[in-house]
């Protein structure tokens, strides 16, 4: 693996303190490459948003961050500095911001200021992080910005509701690439999109991915998005990562029975048609999980001993499990059973 | 456009019932207050003064009631609103002379307030939880005093006891009127303590109501996002703050007439000149001429504070110009 | 039995009036959400329409469900023309019924689950007696178990998958022959889609209903139908019998859909590139401008539906050349893009 | 309607204490006066005592009687006008908000009408043009102040019922055949109850104002007791310049408690409506050993556990 950018051990977020709180991330540790892609899928609740919100200290109240530490490497090749990103104070944290981590969220619309014209919003990132000095030059980079995920330059004197869905997220792309940052932090970007613009803004990612060399985490809900674009896919439940791979490993030999469960909830587009099950229940609240293994009343391959205790992320070369049945045969015993 | 057209019809229909309430009210109100009026004022006033009461409220005229509405709308395109009974002058010359008093108190206090009261408003709804948060019952206390009553213990307080401002009204009994610095400085002197005490009452208002839609804003993506962009601390809270103001700018309407009701009666407190104290002086002694041309003139200025808070929200809300795409 | 349709829709038309982007004076001009579209349900049968976002679909089964009105066009129930003037008409509501999208939304936050199940049974005048025996009845139908535990709770104490069943329960408590359903499972959890998406197929399976589904996921509708209707812009384009619609599309636009679709087994799948859709064009094919293949005549004259096999329809004038492009395409692994 | 229950936050309870407190006084106030507030009983002017807790009036009248017979009208018509208004906002802003159309159009134009007249003004005018015996009676005072305040309710809740109206659970109730009055009563307006109540609070905040300064301007009867009368004659004697302060400033202080619990009480239900205002989910309660500094939007606190974490 290559040289790390974003190293995070032990990482645990609560929302409230004392009686009340409820734990959302459960000592995640995870490392990202440089230019490397990284894949968080789960369901709603399940942490992934949390996880990366906590990582950036953009988290609203009340969440709190428990425990872990998180760091961020940047600079140019030779004169890199790592900066803990969970003591930085309120300076250190805003020079980092968009510079070198960014963020695109699931609804452009709601993320883009509503009374101001496309325009200024690349003016401002531009002026506060000085760069272009004159309003023309920035106009200039903002066209340029916009070209490359191929938008006509005229969009900037829009705003943000005159635009359709597809290019809002666009423009929001663009915007996180506006000061070519080491990172960028997609929240479930296509979510909200059609299939057909959510193909085109994947496959713009990629391209501008491999031009560009940003490092990229990528949250969403959608496992086989994830095999087509991530290097490394996590699969968060109940605030743990359960299982975390290679993506074609992962795809290949799922060996967690809640990521098995995932994607045989998605019906496959081609071949015959096999009844399907997806995953009996439903998610946990995160206030009242079960005891021991959070999956354990889902899981078809239950023992005694997952409701006793909480199996640990195992390490096991380039993959990482948290399971008490770990036997590679897991979707084949799984798949005979549904 | 549209939108702002309609809202200009509104305004002009808003007029037209506040014109004829004008005109049918003392004609259709039980107990004749008309006739009653004109019993208690003859061998008071002259022939021909009663001669005019009777004709602008028609009584003992023989033309059609919508004869009479017609002149009405004719006399009020002329300027005409009658003669004022007490004052003895044309109304429209009374009010002419008094409601530049009215005009620079009020909207001095009200854009004060309305400027104040936001910003301070965003504060507070930017550091929510806070220690500032104890403003609020305080605030809440401000708001739910009948302004008369602040006023006048302000006056006591403040200028009598204390004596950190002038007696009561609008300007040194020794100063020359005029275009002179010594005028206008004893003026400035003596607005501060009404401008201060319509600040201290309509404030809250403006105040709770912009930190409420900031705690509510605050709670939106894009500002999340301009946090996320690095952006320092008062561009973010710009960023809030623009979209915050926007239900204040259209509540507008309902808070001006509100604001005016309120700060007619500062005159009354302290004593000073303009077209609050005329009302009040026109009701007691039951001068309806100038009640109605009054009552005419500040509906007519609020419709035109309110046209001006629509304009000002049309542009600042591009949503209103062009429709929302899906 | 007869042989006519449970429901049947013929020329289904809805226009609105919108205004025009920017101009503020412009009359308001009529906008076809829905144009022609005709559907049979049948007992035991799952009908899918598959279209994305302004395609109309949802439209379309709010004129089924005759929350909204056609500008044209006419329904059936069992053969027989429905009045559209009678507004509310409890027989068709005891037949059709329809389940929508957001199982929060739908559901009223202030009253518990009892009163959700209770009124359409009193409406439809289940004795007062038997009432609360069916209501569980039903929320176990919905493999709700057991019943009588979520009777008195309050919405806000359930989730989104079980609402949603919650929703069905609903639906079902009139004993409709036909359940329309638009996108039931799209705001839920993606681990319990299948479950809802498995208890229609079951409905349809087992009580021999007549499901509408309606949705912008080709790959379920691929999964539980039996007859794939694609929409693009209010008009169908295709329609196929089981899986043909998704192994062998025709229409340019289906072949842009299937090929969107993320599917890391088929990554070597060919994509079709088609620019961004604008405005839809008022004159020939809705597609066209968007279209790799479009020529003059697809520009001005719309196409008709036509059948190219049995019960496969497809409105394309390029039909021949489309579907040469997409299978030779796939076989040919990684070929140059169609610009 | 469990869920209908108000944050039980310190303002919504200070509120309902002090309203309760002055609802009592309404009912009790004239029974238990010391004396009678009308009658010139005493020697003139005298400063608060033991027998006389907020002293005498210049005609020799108790004050504290004065205050506590005036609690009953002021607050009677408070709440009559306030109740009136909210009838008619309902009445108004529901209809237009649920039938739609030409109903809405006409019904919203008439509200923005109201709305855009200023309120006082008209009130002094149309009560100026009122016959003195009519001026006495607090019921057509309170019926004017209603006809001059219900706009505002009824535009918040014709915004209101128009988004229920949209909301799926409406529609889906259609759908099953419900009947058009039952949606209405049954699906709809439980949901509008929190504004509702809110517009109530804020439509007899507005009368007691409108009422009391009508009173201090001597446009009602003056031999009425109220709070707003007893400032008349307070000012007529110029009592603050008197320095006779127990005079003029109870019944003002006793105003602005009233309007204080009922904007209190607002604060609860805004707080219900829009969970984002309730303090409990920004302040990271716990612990005194771990409590947080208020958190900042973008600075997530980071605190260690120090015990360990248990799982």
């Amino acid at each position: 693996m290559s040289e790390s950018i974003l190293r995070v051990e032990n990482f645990s977020v609560d929302y409230g303190v004392g009686d009340r709180a409820v734990r959302a991330v459960h000592d995640v540790t995870f490392s990202l490459g440089r230019s490397e892609v990284l894949g968080i899928a789960g369901e709603s609740g399940s942490g992934k948003s949390t996880l990366v919100y906590g990582l950036t200290r953009l988290l609203r109240a009340p969440g709190v961050i428990r425990s872990g530490s998180a760091s961020l490497t940047i600079g140019e090749e030779g004169q890199r500095r790592e900066i803990d990103l969970l003591s930085a104070d309120e300076r250190e944290l805003r020079a980092l911001r968009w510079r070198h981590i960014s963020v695109v969220l699931q609804s452009a619309l709601s993320a883009l200021n509503p009374v101001r014209r496309i325009g200024k919003e690349f003016d401002e990132v531009l002026r506060y992080h000085g760069q272009g000095t004159s309003r023309a030059e920035r106009r200039a980079r903002a066209e340029e910005l916009l070209a490359m995920v191929g938008l006509k330059s005229d969009r900037l004197d829009r705003f943000p509701h005159e635009l359709s869905g597809g290019q809002r997220q666009r423009v929001m792309i663009a915007l996180a690439l506006a000061l070519s940052p080491d990172l960028v932090i997609m929240d479930e970007p296509t979510t909200a999109l059609d299939v057909v613009t959510q193909r085109e803004i994947i496959d713009e990612l990629r391209e501008l991915r491999e031009r560009l060399g940003f490092a990229m985490i990528f949250i969403t809900h959608d496992l086989s998005l994830l095999v087509e674009l991530a290097e490394q896919i996590m699969v968060m439940y109940a605030g743990r990562v359960v299982e975390r791979a290679d993506s074609s490993d992962l795809y290949a030999i799922p060996r967690h029975p809640y990521t098995v469960g995932l994607m045989n909830s998605f019906p496959p587009l081609s071949g015959e048609i096999v009844p399907m099950s997806g995953i009996p229940g439903s998610p946990p609240s995160l206030a009242s999980l079960p005891t021991g293994c959070a999956f354990h009343p889902r899981c078809p391959l239950a023992s005694e001993e997952c409701s006793l205790s909480s199996p640990p992320l195992v390490v096991e070369g380039s993959r990482s499990l948290a399971c008490f049945h770990s036997s590679p045969s897991v979707r084949e015993r799984l798949e005979i059973r549904s | 456009m549209r939108v702002l057209l309609r809202r200009f019809g509104v305004y002009l229909l808003t007029a037209w019932v506040a014109i004829t309430a004008n005109f049918f009210l003392p004609r259709l109100m039980p107990g004749n207050p008309i006739a009653s009026l004109i019993g208690k004022l003859t061998g008071q006033v002259t022939p021909q003064e009663v001669r005019s009461i009777q004709l602008q409220f028609g009584v003992g005229l023989h033309s059609s009631i919508w004869q009479q509405y017609w002149d009405y709308w004719v006399n009020l395109f002329h300027g005409q609103l009658g003669t004022s009974i007490t004052l003895s002058a044309s109304v429209s010359s009374v009010l002419a002379s008094q409601i530049y008093w009215t005009l620079g108190l009020i909207g001095v206090a009200t854009v004060l307030s309305f400027v104040f009261g936001t910003a301070l408003g965003a504060l507070l709804g930017w550091t929510r939880g806070a220690r500032t948060d104890s403003l609020i019952p305080l605030a809440t206390f401000f708001q739910a005093t009948p302004y008369f009553f602040l006023g006048s213990v302000m006056v006591l307080v403040l200028s009598n006891n204390l004596h950190w401002f002038p007696d009561l009204g609008a300007y040194d009994p020794n100063a020359t009127p005029g275009f002179n610095w010594g005028f206008i400085a004893s003026l400035i002197r003596y607005g501060e303590l009404p401008v201060l005490s319509i600040l201290l009452s309509s404030m809250a208002g403006w105040m709770l109501g912009m930190r409420n839609m900031m705690v509510t804003v605050i709670g939106e993506d894009f500002v999340l996002m301009a946090v996320a962009k690095g952006l320092p601390r008062r561009r973010v809270i710009w960023h809030a703050a623009r979209n915050a103001v926007l239900p204040s700018v259209a509540n507008f309407a309902l808070a001006i007439g509100l604001l005016v009701s309120g700060a007619l009666l500062v005159e009354l407190v302290f004593n000073y000149p303009g077209v609050g104290n005329l009302l009040l002086n026109a009701t007691l002694n039951e001068d309806y001429p100038l009640l109605q041309g009054i009552f005419l003139i500040i509906t007519l200025t609020v419709l035109g504070a309110n046209l001006i808070a629509d304009v000002l929200y049309f542009w600042l809300d591009p949503r209103t110009r062009t429709p929302v795409t899906q | 039995m007869s042989d006519a349709p449970l429901l049947e829709a013929r020329g289904l038309t809805k226009e609105f009036l919108v205004k025009p982007q920017g101009s503020t004076f412009a009359r308001r001009r009529p906008f076809r959400a829905v144009e022609d579209v005709s559907v049979q349900l049948r007992e035991g049968r799952v009908t899918a329409v598959v279209g994305e976002s302004g395609s109309g679909k949802s439209v379309l089964a709010r004129m089924l469900a005759r929350t909204v009105s056609p500008s044209a066009g006419e329904l059936l129930v069992g053969g027989k023309v429905i009045d559209p003037h009678q507004r509310r008409d409890l027989t068709y509501t005891a037949t059709v019924q329809l389940v929508l999208q957001d199982p929060f939304a739908s559901i009223n936050p202030v009253h518990p689950i009892r009163h959700v199940l209770e009124r359409p049974l009193i409406i439809h005048g289940t004795a007062s007696r038997e009432v609360p025996a069916l209501s569980k009845e039903l929320l176990e139908r919905v493999a709700l178990t057991p019943g009588e535990s979520f009777l008195d709770r309050y919405p806000h104490e359930l989730s989104g998958g079980q609402l949603q069943r919650v929703s069905i329960a609903r639906a079902l408590s009139v004993r409709p022959k036909v359940l329309l359903a638009d996108e039931p499972i799209s705001m839920l959890d993606v681990s319990v889609r299948l479950g809802v998406l498995n208890l229609l197929r079951d409905l349809c399976d087992r009580e021999h209903l007549a499901i509408l589904y309606i949705t912008h996921d080709i790959a379920s509708a691929r999964y539980i139908a039996d007859e794939v209707l694609v929409m693009y812009a209010g008009q169908v384009v295709e329609v196929a019998e089981g899986t043909d619609v998704v192994d062998h599309p025709r229409h340019p636009y289906t072949q842009l859909l299937v090929s969107s679709v993320p599917d890391p087994g088929h990554q070597d799948r060919v994509r079709i590139q088609a620019p961004s859709a604008t405005a839809f064009p008022e004159e020939g094919c809705r597609f066209a401008p968007r279209c790799p293949l479009a020529d003059d005549r697809c520009r001005r004259q719309v196409p008709e539906l036509v059948e190219i096999g049995t019960g496969h329809r497809v409105r394309c004038w390029r039909v021949e050349e489309a579907s040469v492009l997409f299978s030779s395409r796939n076989s040919q692994k990684g070929g140059g893009e169609i610009t | 309607m469990k869920n209908f229950a108000l944050p039980r936050s310190p303002k919504v309870i200070a509120g309902m204490v002090i309203l309760g407190i002055f609802l009592l006084l309404m009912v009790i106030g004239p029974f238990i006066e010391p004396y009678n507030p009308s009658s010139p009983l005493f020697l003139q002017n005298l400063p608060p005592s033991s027998a006389h807790w907020l002293g005498t009036t210049e005609l020799g009248q108790d004050i504290f009687s004065q205050l506590l017979d005036g609690a009953r009208a002021t607050m009677v018509v408070g709440l009559v006008a306030g109740l009136v208004a909210t009838v008619l906002s309902i009445v108004v802003g529901v209809s237009a908000g649920y039938l739609g159309g030409k109903t809405d159009e006409a019904l919203s134009l008439t509200s923005n009408v109201f709305l855009s007249l200023p309120g006082l003004p008209l009130l002094i005018v149309i009560d100026s043009y009122l016959p003195v015996s009519k001026r006495s009676n607090p019921l057509v005072i309170g019926g004017v102040i209603a006809l001059t305040g219900w706009a505002w309710g009824a535009r918040v809740l014709r915004a209101q019922t128009l988004s229920l109206r949209n909301r799926d659970f409406v529609e889906a109730s259609r759908i099953v055949g419900e009947k058009r009055w039952r949606i209405m009563a049954v699906e709809i307006a439980p949901n509008l109850l929190p504004i509702l109540a809110s517009s109530l609070l804020f439509t007899v905040l507005y009368s007691v104002g409108a009422y009391t300064s009508l009173a201090y301007l001597g446009l009602t009867n003056t031999s009425v007791w109220n709070w707003g009368t007893m400032m008349y004659w307070a000012q007529a004697n110029n009592a603050l310049l008197a320095n006779q302060w127990y005079w003029f400033v109870p019944p003002g202080i006793c105003i602005a408690l009233v309007g204080t619990s009922l904007a209190l009480l607002n604060f609860g239900i805004d707080e219900f409506i829009n969970p984002r205002l309730r303090a409990a989910g920004v302040r990271v309660r716990g612990p005194k050993s771990a409590r947080v500094s208020r958190p900042r939007l973008g600075m997530t606190p980071v605190l260690r556990d120090t015990s360990g974490v248990s799982s």
